[in-house]
């Protein structure tokens, strides 16, 4: 049947986490940016409540409950809290989502208990890669087979890294197929550079160098199975898009409480047409921006190939976290532009999802 | 629970309206296009005799209630939109008697639809020259004649869709707006019901208009039209306290203005699902006829070789998409009877403005061969704009979108 | 020095041309679309004002003042009258002009008297192809040499074809390059198929088929010099562009007008600033693509390519001419979707400049 | 004649001011970005002793005018306008200055800007914080002391653009909007000059912001500061009839509020030259570095092949030169004498709009890198957005231009 109604446990979810965002999240969102930090005890308070380790597998110490659809609607509270920090609060999710879903039963066994356990993030993903054309379907960082093992080169950018990051998935071209690949952070011929990007600055991102890398046979992700992992873009993307949702939320929200309260020429600027309007165009395309992302997560949930309503949802997500996170500013004229206020920073923020990929996973 | 899966009802209705509109309604589109205000007869009859009685479907099983009503008229306006709106049903009429008559008035007005042996038309007058968006102004009056009982309505009504076959067609009825005393504002507005035929009601013309050709868009003119009292939609009120104006108090319906602003909620939702079947059959064919051209299109194009061709389809595709779930969902809150005035309204605006681009970009990507006659794609770009214009303009909902989201009133923002 | 107005000579002409459109073309802007006829007076009327001639050479009984900027304001007031019946006004062009430009000088001693003295419109040319993705620079209509004349094949659309046509210019690939010939309007082979489009009724078009249509080695426009007409795309463009802004304002004119005298709620519609933006913009977005559409005239009167320009310009008219129709349309309500008044019209018409290609030429 | 030739003195000038561009702002635009506050010492040392005269050209050849002022700000925002903005020149506050002072005034006040041996700036300020849009609501007031024929300023002002240099360095000055008559609304609004130093006047913060950040965004508290009677700007009207206020009449200077806005005509088409020089920024960038990965731009391109990046440059091109050319002829009519208020907020409202979508996309085009600080497409974007808020935002303008295409008055349509 055709419903648009969150079961209850996923609004009980969704409150815990709208509360965890709204008192954890945001007060943090100005500071963290101009400090470009993530404070490290924000991760262990989301380690505390769960929030990835309810997806991973009960076996080794997860929730055992993995919904796409509840991933989708946990990214978008946590991104109106702040994009950056939901970012660095779902990054344990990079790596242990893949092992949990390709992974070999010793990967599984060697990575799985310790990124369930751990407060700290030690794992993450690497699939964009630095240039204009950064490709998620056909990385040209490319895995050659050699002596039983592998080696790996290229160069990949905007990989999230945390304190205390012991493996790395590096995604890859092997043959014709995307691959992954289990690098331990510290390899011989890997380079890490810290990166700056216009937003997201809470998040540390550094740019890796593969300069043959050699790992052995069984790093590649899921063994001898050979694994394709073109469904981890559409994990990504779906993740991503709700995280745009909710970055278009938290502007449209800011611009209508302002647009109430702001006057000029004797009443709130919300009374006049061309404000009133603008916000009433956000709404609407927030909320069908919303109802694609459900979409795609809901098909993920059921098993089958969301490549095209995944493309369909970060399309829409991508136009609309932008226009509404410049209408934001718009609204707020002036103060829209000042770092006083968040319209300014929630635009540098919506401009990211033209180039993520990846970045976090349902 | 969010699913978007539809049920077994649903499928089949789909299916069986989607047949429909592929053999009954294609091969005429462009027939009664070129014969504007022709009687499509053998739509009529087809509808009239194998289809009126809905899809075949378990009455049992689950239903996706009136998101199933927006699925059908998806299809059916994938077939052609202006058949669509001929189609011989109660149509707005019967909605907003359904909404805001008594069970009496129901059975009455609605059995014929059931029950006629001829096809038969539900319409409903609201717009007038001057009141257009502004359903307030409505000049159009109703006296009352307590020697025999009846109302006498006076006014010019026009944009009345189906207002030919409702007027002329015995058995069929139009709901008139009318003011019963002007200077109560929309407080004096009710709705009455005038049975084809009527003496006084008469058609004075019908639009021709830049798409829905097939559809009757009609102006009637009412001079002295007699009503019976039991034609107001609605149960006279109980008696009020005396500080109530006697004509609100002891004349009118009970579901006046607001009722009848209410049956909007329930037909926006249509329209929006109206326009997203118009958009898909452009957006169907386009792709279609790429395909056919050896154009494929790629959800997973390295960047750098995207075509503009691609882009602009995936657009299309995610716009209508989003157009579709935003309207079944204000559907679903129907059929969960929770208030929906928000929801449908973003659903017709961003349904009406999307399929609008849809089918305009729909006839650019095909070239000379999408602006040509040959194929309908021109037609649908003709008949597409039709939904940000009635059920209130795209600027209407935008209006009643805003004062929902800002929690202001009609006259704090205007 | 970068100047914005009209030489004494151009505004003369454009009051003359204005009142003439108001005066001729307007007036019949309904009717004609209705019967999807092109009233045969106005193109004498037309003829006797010397719209065309007037960029004829003057040995051959022209006016001898070519202006590709002359010609965009032309085309602009007769635009704003009507689109079909401007173009049908200005059909003698297709043949004449690049007859001048590139003809040899036996075919301008043999076409251009007749296209210059006669009130009906001896030639046309033919450019678009019928099918979705006709290219103006690669015509699949193909030229071939055989015993010392040409053989032409494929198919043509959206060619204009008024009372009295004789000869017809046809572009197509020879080689590499893009040659015109010129094919009597009886040649066998050709086969003529009137068409009906969304938009441009009161204008006659044909479909042409080319099935071995054989003409001499003379009959190639330019003969010898063999010349490449990829400069007559832009000449296309530009005069298209002209007529698109033309277009737009005649609605935007019919707009602003309507929302100045139309009352909803108590007060005229135009006070909302949902519409008067509305106004604005388009207002704006006119003048914009006008001026562009005169850089790339002006680039043209100066002899130089003006490829880019003339595309910068056509595609920003596609857009703003819709944009502008549609809004029309839209503030209209009702009443623009009706054919009692003239924005629907505005809006089938404006929708042509899409695949549009060399139906007039400055 | 239209033509779109420039005159030689511009061909000059544009290539003077583009070398510096290249070579003496681009190289810091980085630094400066970063180091917010700090003042680009390099830059205002080199701009004030190497480039303060103007481009070099001929006194007697033809000049475009002030097309050429807009040629100028575009090229040199086309390096950096975060920097142009720190020039030491007078500025907005010099045009006031110019458009609405006695030649007394001007002298008096710009002619510093000449022989000062250090830099110096000026500035306008205009907004408080609940006056933005609004300038009629300004609250800072400028009450005439008799005693001492003193103007004393009081109130607070906000986003004062270049207003630490202005208010710190001797030699420069800060043109204040102040109303000396609350009761007169607009007609009470006046300008005064106030002098760096003065004191009473304070500078009291520096605005942190998303872009543009080498520039000197300042909060400026003013109390009981005083300048002479002279300071305001304008001459003293003639004595008037007596139906008129004495303080209107007496103490105003003559060009008021209405002339203090006329001083946007002027300067809304230099904004929008600055906004077309940071997108050209953008494009030119995107453009060459398209080239170096191997992507050729096609104008030509067969429809089923164009790419999605080549249609979105044609879009920015077309876009930007429609920009640049309503700039143009805003600037054009302003040479000639002509009144263009219309066209000026044409240019303003089009330039802030297509320039903040053309630096947006030009990130987006360039992917990763494009987001990266290690280029400075990421840094055009943040400057660019300033050209749609500041001069009046877009919505102001497209409200200006509705009102003057409407012939509405202010009160008319709101």
């Amino acid at each position: 049947m055709i419903e648009f109604e969150p079961t209850e446990e996923q609004t009980l979810i969704v409150d815990t986490v709208r509360e965890f965002a709204a008192s954890e999240l945001r007060p943090l969102a100005r500071e963290s940016d101009e400090s470009a930090k993530t404070p490290s005890e924000l991760l262990a308070r989301a380690h505390e409540l769960g929030l990835v380790a309810n997806s991973l597998p009960e076996e080794f110490g997860g929730g055992g409950s993995r919904s796409a659809l509840t991933g989708a609607l946990v990214a978008e509270e946590l991104a109106f809290g702040d994009l950056a920090l939901a970012l660095a609060v779902l990054a344990p999710s990079l790596l242990a989502l893949p092992v949990a879903d390709f992974g070999t039963a010793a990967q599984k066994a060697a990575l799985l208990p310790e990124l369930i356990a751990n407060a700290s993030c030690a794992g993450t993903l690497a699939l964009v890669e630095p240039r204009f054309d950064s490709d998620a379907y056909r990385p040209r960082t490319r895995a050659r087979r050699d002596a039983g093992g592998w080696v790996l080169d290229g160069a990949k950018c905007l990989v999230p890294w945390l304190f205390g990051v012991r493996h790395v998935l590096v995604l890859a071209s092997a043959g014709e197929s995307l691959a992954g690949f289990i690098v331990p952070s510290d390899a011989a011929g890997l380079k890490v550079t810290p990166e700056a990007y216009m937003g997201v600055r809470a998040l540390p991102l550094v740019e890796l160098g593969l300069d043959g890398v050699r790992v052995p046979g069984d790093a590649r992700l899921g063994g001898e199975t050979s694994p394709d992992l073109r469904a981890l873009v559409a994990r990504g993307r779906v993740g991503l898009a709700a995280l745009g949702v909710g970055v278009a939320r938290a502007a449209f929200e800011l611009a209508r409480d302002y647009a109430k309260q702001r006057q000029a020429f004797g009443a709130p600027i919300a009374t006049k047409q061309a404000i009133a309007f603008k916000l009433a165009d956000m709404a609407i395309e927030i909320d069908g921006a919303r109802l694609l992302a459900w979409e795609a997560a809901w098909k993920l949930d059921r098993g089958e190939d969301a490549t095209r309503e995944a493309a369909l949802a970060i399309h829409q997500v991508r136009r609309v976290a932008l226009e509404v996170a410049d209408g934001a500013v718009q609204v707020f004229g002036g103060h829209g532009y000042v770092r006083e206020y968040l319209p300014e920073l929630l635009l540098r923020n919506a401009r990211g999802f033209a180039c993520f990929e990846a970045l976090t996973l349902v | 629970m969010i699913s978007f899966d539809p049920t077994d009802n649903s499928v089949q209705a789909r299916a069986w309206y989607r047949r429909m509109a592929l053999e009954q309604m294609r091969p005429i589109s462009r027939k009664y296009d070129e014969q504007e205000h022709a009687l499509p007869v053998e739509w009529v009859d087809y509808y009239w005799n194998h289809a009126r009685a809905g899809a075949p479907g378990s009455a049992t099983g689950p239903s996706d209630g009136f998101v199933q009503v927006c699925i059908q008229a998806e299809e059916l306006c994938f077939g052609d939109a202006a058949l669509y709106l001929r189609m011989p049903t109660a149509a707005l009429g019967g909605s907003a008697v359904a909404a805001t008559g008594t069970p009496e008035q129901r059975e009455r007005f609605l059995r014929p639809f059931r029950e006629s042996t001829h096809p038969i038309w539900g319409a409903m007058a609201i717009t007038e020259a001057n009141a257009g968006s502004d359903s307030a102004a409505i000049q159009t009056t109703a006296r009352f004649d307590a020697a025999t009982d009846e109302w006498l309505l006076n006014g010019t009504k026009i944009f009345c869709t189906a207002g030919e076959g409702a007027s002329q067609v015995e058995g069929g009825f139009v709901v008139v707006w009318a003011t019963i005393d002007k200077s109560l504002g929309r407080g004096g507005i009710k709705s009455f019901v005038v049975p084809a035929k009527t003496p006084g009601m008469r058609l004075v013309g019908l639009e021709k208009k830049l798409g829905i050709r097939a559809s009757d868009t009609a102006t009637l003119v009412f001079e002295d039209c007699r009503v019976p009292s039991g034609n107001l939609l609605g149960r006279p009120p109980k008696p009020k306290s005396e500080s109530e104006t006697p004509s609100e108090g002891t004349r009118g319906g009970d579901k006046g203005f607001k009722g009848a602003m209410a049956t909007f909620d329930a037909s926006r939702p249509i329209v929006a699902a109206m326009a997203v079947g118009v958009g898909r059959a452009s957006l169907d064919f386009l792709i279609e006829e790429l395909g056919r051209q050896g154009v494929a299109l790629r959800f997973d194009a390295p960047p750098r070789e995207v075509t503009a061709l691609e882009r602009d389809v995936i657009d299309m595709q995610a716009e209508l998409q989003a157009a579709r779930l935003l309207t079944w969902r204000a559907a679903s809150m129907m059929t969960r009877g929770k208030p929906n005035n928000l929801e449908a309204s973003m659903a017709k605006a961003k349904a009406g403005l999307a399929v609008t681009k849809i089918t305009q970009k729909a006839v650019e990507l095909l070239g000379p061969v999408g602006y040509s006659k040959k194929l309908l794609v021109e037609k649908w770009m003709r008949d597409a704009k039709i939904n940000d214009i009635y059920e209130g303009t795209q600027q209407i909902n935008q209006l009643i979108v805003a004062r929902r989201i800002l929690e202001y009133s009609s006259s704090q923002l205007r």
